[in-house]
């Protein structure tokens, strides 16, 4: 069929935008909706900073501020936790970098379906706006729901729960409508990768930015169909009293329905299922674009790219089968310990391939350390400490003692809430000036570096030894000795720097906002990088991308310091001298 | 087959595994009628049953209905290895709730039916 | 012609098709692409709910009411086990023939036969739809709630409302997708390209038969 | 160059905040120190993996920084380096693995002399529960949980009758004797930890979950035990405390606590003839109660909840009734007539198994369990 030849895509008639409101809200070019996209997911991700200020000033100087009663902290543990996973996270991964790059790294006019895309944006739009509608209902069970943000029931609607009321409906609602949003655009990001691609792009040759997002995506596809599903179950065990979940209890905060028979550990299992692919969900396309910094800043080849490309297809399908590693003390079978430490750290070793090979790169290059290199190094570095603390948790004994304390707590922001929060930051410095034309302020940059990452590593490091349980409110309760005094000093440490580190974040985006106006001019490829997105003809990129005919791919996209050339990057589209 | 008119076979095939989808369904339904282990008490053979005509009613229309016979490989595969995944879910699951029943019923002193309770028995009771 | 550059077949065309440039699946247009992989997600939720159901099925210590008698309809004095059932698929298959006589007749850009059997799988998956909320009614009439029945475990009215429920919803989108397409057909709209887009309707159509098979097997005869 | 100093002051750090934190596990109290030695076992793997590759990024920023006249090296791939990487990353994740599965091998098995206590956890507390002199636990459900069965004690169960409960936040085990503590929930899940003991595991509701251990250390203050699983806005507040007793100490500790029987005596429960109530203990000691309820659920057999003189549709497609020829026979000879939906698994119990008078003891119990009142003695 000729439809999926280059020419059919060269002749599709683009709408082109004729109003403002078609170019800037309801626009389908893709490069708009990553923007909208992404200015979405970070308004919502400050949310989720402050709230987690509210938590720290609890934790670190208990009843200081009267107003965090234990249903705010309870609240905002729950909304930070699930903002910073789904809505900055994901959204921003994926559908920020994810709709920017993959047409332009893949030499494509579009994405397959620019309306179906550009509906996905309001759609989750739609769902940040159900999220935040949680805060809007008052009342001793009002506001968002407190369950933690995995939500396990029968806690999570039984009124012992802040928010059982309307918190949990507008959550899972908020939840379902947000996979409506992602299937929309996954679909579209697939599709795009695997039949939209530009003459001479084989699989082979797509930049790792693109193979991180592509994985990432099909995981979504794969796996938000479970939170999917449980979110509709635990919405009818709250709302008509069916008992998916729920088996018989006796609870004073039981709503009075007649449960009976319902299993909790199914929607753990689902949760997880779901889950424990969601972590990969981030991981994965923080993994393809940093190995893209790294090598156009250390302006050398990616070492060992096709094994990293096997290592990210492996990682995506291991994913699947390791969900209960965060189950092991829930009381599900006691075997199944076996199984999934086993498949848990098995998946360490093609993610020890790719930390591996990061730093390989780096062996003998020419590593100029602009700041989006500095973001890279800095995500290599709390990736593995994260990484490496996640092994103590997959190794099911080594977990029994360690789960559900602060352990975990810094285990997973060493590898989630900072290690791509980095890549995000280094992403945002690296492409700027392909969105805007202008190079965002440097100094600014460095400052807003530094800060970020000694001060989450000064935050998240020493958390692993705090063996105290997470999710209390306060430690001091009774006799209570569980909470030694030089704990106290650690807590309070950390919860200032939290406050610096955060306010070091306004920094940057007031060097968004100036830069966007004052900025350098960039020119077209200002950090000369090999992929297909700085060889747009204009910068920033025009709708269509591309002019009259798309770039032809003749090499992969790391030809750096290839010996006898002249420069030391050669972009995709040059063609290969004609071998002797 | 010319592909560059899309997929294209004879009427005579679709009627042929029409036909057969009636029978393979006929053939479902039948167990039921015959109420095929219950009359016995064990089920193994009920389920198996099941499953075949499932399996081969599902086949031909993802074969032969949806095309999929036709395609090439690179597709039938991408299609047929990912729900690999959920039979690991499947099979855990099954284990898993075995394990939280055996605790229902050896520490709440709750046990079940293997064959399912037919309403009539308690219908006429309530 | 993309296919023409990949000819082999077996493993090998794997490899090929997989390192190959512009598209990955040859000669596959964009939608039908989609379709596939969105009915790949739409898989993973109907098993995940198909696996719910198997878990509080035997999770739960209730004894599980017996589907055939509680589906079972009283013709002429003589209860016969899961009639209704049996016809809804029936209907359910008879849709599927003439849904593969739309796609075919479309491919032969026999617009008119293509838009009648578009018409007519419409009018059995509304027949269906039909039937389920005669079901619904009954069942319901006799008691049976999503969260309790006089029978046995209440998951048996939970899953069984909840599954066939989110069946009929896509059956019901499928009707009207189906009315869509074939309006849009029948003005011309597609005039051309190939009419794929009538085989990537009925991949859909296809696709909710393929579950009630599942459905089928797993609640009302297991 | 600021690069590779910030990242070699970052490793030694992160080491020696590693050795020299203040921050340590609590002295073990339990048998689980292999538990500890698999946690220093990865400290060692992971903590040498760390050094090295941070100390491989401080050499590669410092030494390849970006000159204007160097070039990088242009090298795709290394498939030897690669496999070497590989198989020790292999090597040092199976060292870790191997030592932890034998360790949750033990965990899982609790060993032959094991005894066992039971957690009752509830919003936002604790209560505990001995098997008494029997070494067997009741049965419970928490439908039976009313004002004067906070444990959800099943009636009809005989085993729980000298079951020891405690009521409060404080557990006392005996020093040096394997227990497996049987976890249930009323209502939300729930996860008993004493940091000392290393274990810990989730209580869910509507089952049951387990792990062992063994106290080793007696202390005078009680060790403190923290829920670890959310539960709610007093999750934090759920704290209780194990107080680990010499043998004899922890004998007349449980000496004064109440069994099951104390506190039913203190209630009159049962409105139930005697003779019915006879009827039930044989109903529960023969074993019937497995197959047959009292409460109208269908177990493996018909539930016995309002059979009595009923009419019984028979899979032949005949009736009977069900008075007490029907009764003898079905006990006697219960292949003769099977209950409609049902398969034939009962067993035939002679004369000597159930005697004529334990059926007429069984009869008056059949009789007697009709729908009543909520509050009648509810089956399992
Ligand atoms: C981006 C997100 C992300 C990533 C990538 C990971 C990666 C890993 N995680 Fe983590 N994890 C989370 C996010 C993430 N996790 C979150 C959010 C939670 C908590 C959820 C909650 O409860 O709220 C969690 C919780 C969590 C648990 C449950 C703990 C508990 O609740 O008790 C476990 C247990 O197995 C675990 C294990 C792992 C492992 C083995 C990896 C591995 O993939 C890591 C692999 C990487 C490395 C190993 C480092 C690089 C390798 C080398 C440098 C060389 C290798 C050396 C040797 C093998 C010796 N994680
Ligand atoms: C991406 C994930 C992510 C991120 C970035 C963070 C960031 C932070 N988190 Fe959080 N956290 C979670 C995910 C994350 N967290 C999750 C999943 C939970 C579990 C919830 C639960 O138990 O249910 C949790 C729980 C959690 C707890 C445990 C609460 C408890 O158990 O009682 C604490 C306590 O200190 C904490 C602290 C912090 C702090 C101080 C920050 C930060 O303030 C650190 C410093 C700031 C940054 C690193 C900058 C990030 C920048 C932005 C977010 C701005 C927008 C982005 C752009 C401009 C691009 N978090
Ligand atoms: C292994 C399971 C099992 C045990 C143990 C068992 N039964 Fe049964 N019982 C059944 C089954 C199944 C039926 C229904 C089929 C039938 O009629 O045989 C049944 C039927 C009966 C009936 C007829 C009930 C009716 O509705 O008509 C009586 C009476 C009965 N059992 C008494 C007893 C007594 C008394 C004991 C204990 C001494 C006992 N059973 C132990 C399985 C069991
Ligand atoms: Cu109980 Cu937390
Ligand atoms: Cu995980």
């Amino acid at each position: 069929m000729a439809q999926a030849e280059i020419p059919y895509q060269e002749a599709i008639p683009l709408h082109d935008p004729h109003s403002w409101i078609t170019k800037y809200w309801f626009s389908q070019d893709h490069k708009v909706i990553a923007v909208q996209y992404g200015i979405t997911a970070v308004a919502v991700g400050l949310v989720a900073l402050v709230l987690s200020w509210i938590m720290r000033t609890q934790i670190g100087f208990p009843g200081a501020v009267e107003w965090i009663t234990p249903d705010i902290y309870y609240q905002s543990v729950t909304m930070h936790g699930m903002i910073m996973v789904i809505y900055l996270l994901t959204a921003f991964l994926l559908g920020s970098f994810g709709n920017y790059l993959v047409p332009l790294m893949l030499g494509a006019r579009d994405m397959v379906f620019p309306f179906v895309n550009m509906i996905s944006y309001h759609v989750y739009l739609a769902s940040v706006l159900i999220l935040m509608a949680g805060y809007l209902f008052p009342g001793t069970l009002g506001g968002p729901t407190g369950a933690g943000w995995t939500l396990y029931p029968p806690q999570a609607i039984l009124s012992g729960t802040p928010g059982a009321d309307w918190g949990i409906l507008t959550m899972l609602a908020s939840l379902a409508v947000f996979i409506v949003a992602f299937t929309m655009g996954g679909l579209n990001y697939i599709t795009t990768i695997l039949q939209a691609r530009t003459r001479g792009m084989t699989m082979m040759r797509m930049p790792l930015s693109i193979w991180g997002i592509g994985m990432a995506t099909v995981l979504g596809l794969l796996a938000f169909p479970a939170l999917f599903v449980s979110a509709i179950m635990m919405t009818l065990d709250n709302l008509i009293g069916t008992s998916f979940f729920m088996p018989a209890i006796n609870s004073a905060f039981d709503a009075g329905e007649d449960y009976q028979g319902g299993s909790p550990l199914l929607f753990q299992h689902l949760f997880w299922f779901f889950g424990h692919p969601e972590v990969y969900i981030v991981a994965l396309p923080a993994f393809g674009v940093v190995s893209d910094l790294i090598s156009v800043h250390a302006r050398k080849n990616i070492f060992g790219y096709r094994l990293m490309v096997w290592a990210i297809v492996a990682i995506g399908g291991l994913s699947f089968i390791v969900w209960a590693h965060h189950m092991y003390v829930a009381g599900m079978h006691p075997y199944f310990g076996f199984f999934f430490a086993t498949t848990t750290l098995i998946i360490a070793v093609p993610t020890a391939i790719k930390v591996y090979n990061w730093t390989l790169t780096l062996w003998r290059a020419n590593i100029r350390f602009t700041v989006p290199m500095l973001f890279a190094i800095a995500f290599v570095l709390t990736f593995v400490v994260g990484g490496l603390t996640g092994l103590f948790l997959g190794n099911v004994i080594v977990d029994v003692p360690l789960s559900d304390t602060y352990f975990v707590v810094a285990h997973f922001h060493m590898v989630m809430g900072v290690a791509p929060i980095l890549v995000i930051f280094g992403g945002i410095y690296h492409w700027y000036p392909k969105i805007t034309g202008r190079m965002l302020n440097d100094t600014i940059g460095r400052i807003h570096f530094w800060i970020t990452f000694i001060g989450t590593y000064a935050i998240y490091f020493p958390m692993h030894f705090l063996a105290i349980p997470r999710r209390y409110y306060e430690y001091n309760v009774g006799e209570s000795a569980i909470l030694t005094q030089s704990m106290d000093i650690l807590n309070q440490s950390i919860t200032i720097t939290a406050y610096i580190v955060g306010i070091a974040q306004f920094l940057f985006i007031y060097n968004l906002i100036v830069s966007y106006r004052r900025g350098r001019e960039a020119g077209d490829n200002p950090w000369e990088a090999n992929s297909l997105e700085w060889r747009t003809p204009q910068t920033p990129p025009v709708h269509g991308n591309w002019g009259e005919s798309l770039p032809t791919v003749h090499r992969w996209a790391y030809d750096y310091s290839v010996p006898g050339e002249e420069k030391d990057f050669i972009p995709q589209d040059v063609p290969r001298k004609a071998q002797a | 087959m010319s592909s560059d008119v899309g997929q294209q076979h004879p009427l005579a095939l679709y009627f042929w595994i029409w036909g057969l989808l009636f029978v393979i369904s006929a053939g479902s339904y039948l167990i039921d009628f015959f109420q095929v282990g219950y009359d016995v008490g064990t089920m193994e053979l009920r389920w198996a049953l099941i499953l075949v005509f499932m399996f081969l009613k599902a086949g031909y229309i993802v074969a032969v209905f949806m095309h999929l016979k036709w395609e090439r490989l690179a597709l039938i595969y991408a299609l047929l290895l990912p729900p690999g995944v959920l039979l690991v879910l499947v099979g855990l699951m099954a284990w898993e709730s075995d394990y939280t029943w055996l605790t229902r019923v050896v520490y709440f002193g709750a046990e079940v039916a293997p064959v399912a309770l037919s309403p009539a028995d308690t219908l006429g009771h309530h | 012609m993309a296919e023409a550059t990949a000819e082999s077949t077996g493993l090998k065309s794997i490899a090929e098709d997989w390192s190959s440039d512009i598209t990955t699946f040859k000669g596959v247009p964009w939608g039908k692409a989609m379709m596939w992989i969105f009915l790949l997600s739409d898989t993973f939720i109907f098993s995940i709910f198909l696996t719910s159901y198997m878990t509080v099925r035997a999770t739960t210590a209730e004894a599980w009411p017996n589907p055939s008698e509680v589906f079972s309809l009283t013709l002429f004095g003589t209860t016969v086990p899961l009639l209704l059932i049996a016809i809804m698929t029936f209907d359910l298959i008879t849709s599927s023939g003439t849904m593969a006589l739309a796609v075919n007749y479309g491919y032969r850009r026999d617009k008119k036969k293509a838009v009648i059997f578009m018409l007519a799988t419409a009018f059995f998956g509304a027949v269906f739809v039909g039937m389920q909320a005669f079901e619904w009614t009954k069942l319901i009439q006799e008691g049976v709630r999503p969260w309790g029945n006089d029978w046995g475990a209440a998951q048996f009215g939970s899953c069984f409302f909840m599954i066939t429920g989110f069946h009929g919803l896509h059956v019901s989108a499928g009707v009207v997708y189906l009315i869509i397409i074939s309006y849009r057909v029948w003005r011309g709209y597609y005039d051309n390209t190939n009419f794929e887009i009538v085989e990537i309707t009925g991949l859909y159509w296809h696709f909710v038969d393929l579950v009630w098979v599942f459905i089928f097997a797993f609640f009302y005869l297991w | 160059m600021a690069v590779a100093i910030f990242l070699l002051i970052i490793v030694i750090v992160s080491v020696l905040l590693s050795f020299f934190s203040p921050w340590q596990f609590t002295e073990i109290a339990s048998n689980w120190g292999y538990i500890d030695f698999t946690v220093i076992l990865t400290f060692w793997i992971c903590g040498i993996v760390f050094v090295v590759i941070g100390l491989f990024m401080v050499y590669t920023t410092w030494k390849f920084r970006y000159r204007a006249d160097a070039r990088a090296d242009y090298e795709p791939e290394n498939p030897k380096l690669e496999w070497w990487l590989t198989i020790v990353t292999t090597i040092g994740v199976v060292a870790m693995l191997a030592p932890g599965l034998i360790v949750w091998n033990d965990f899982v098995n609790p060993p032959d002399d094991v005894q066992e206590v039971e957690v009752l956890s509830k919003q936002w507390g604790w209560a505990f529960r001995f098997p008494g002199e029997d070494g067997k636990f009741g049965t419970v459900h928490v439908d039976n949980i009313d004002a004067d069965n906070s444990f959800g004690m099943n009636m009809a169960d005989p085993n729980g009758d000298d079951d020891v409960l405690v009521q409060g936040n404080t557990l006392h085990l005996p020093v040096d004797q394997a227990y497996k503590v049987l976890l249930r929930s009323n209502d939300v899940l729930h996860d008993f930890w004493v940091p000392e003991f290393r274990a810990k595991m989730d209580a869910v509701p509507g089952m049951i979950t387990y792990f062992w251990f063994t106290p080793t250390r007696i202390q005078d203050q009680p060790y403190e035990v923290v829920c670890a699983e959310l539960c709610g806005r007093g999750h934090y507040t759920m704290r209780g405390w194990v107080k680990v007793d010499t043998q004899e100490d922890f004998r007349s500790w449980l000496g004064t606590q109440p069994t099951w029987a104390d506190v039913q005596a203190a209630t009159a429960l049962d409105a139930m003839s005697p003779e019915a109530k006879r009827g039930r203990e044989i109903w529960a000691a023969e074993g019937c109660n497995a197959c047959h309820s009292l409460d109208g659920s269908a177990v493996v057999g018909p539930s016995w909840l309002n059979l009595w003189n009923t009419t019984r549709q028979l899979a032949d497609g005949t009736t009977a009734t069900v008075d007490e020829a029907y009764f003898v026979e079905s006990i006697r000879e219960p292949a003769l007539k099977i209950v409609e939906g049902f398969s034939p698994a009962m067993i035939a119990y002679d004369e000597e198994t159930v005697t004529e008078d334990e059926i007429q003891a069984l009869v008056a119990l059949l009789k007697e369990s009709v729908d009543a009142p909520a509050d009648a003695p509810v089956g399992p």
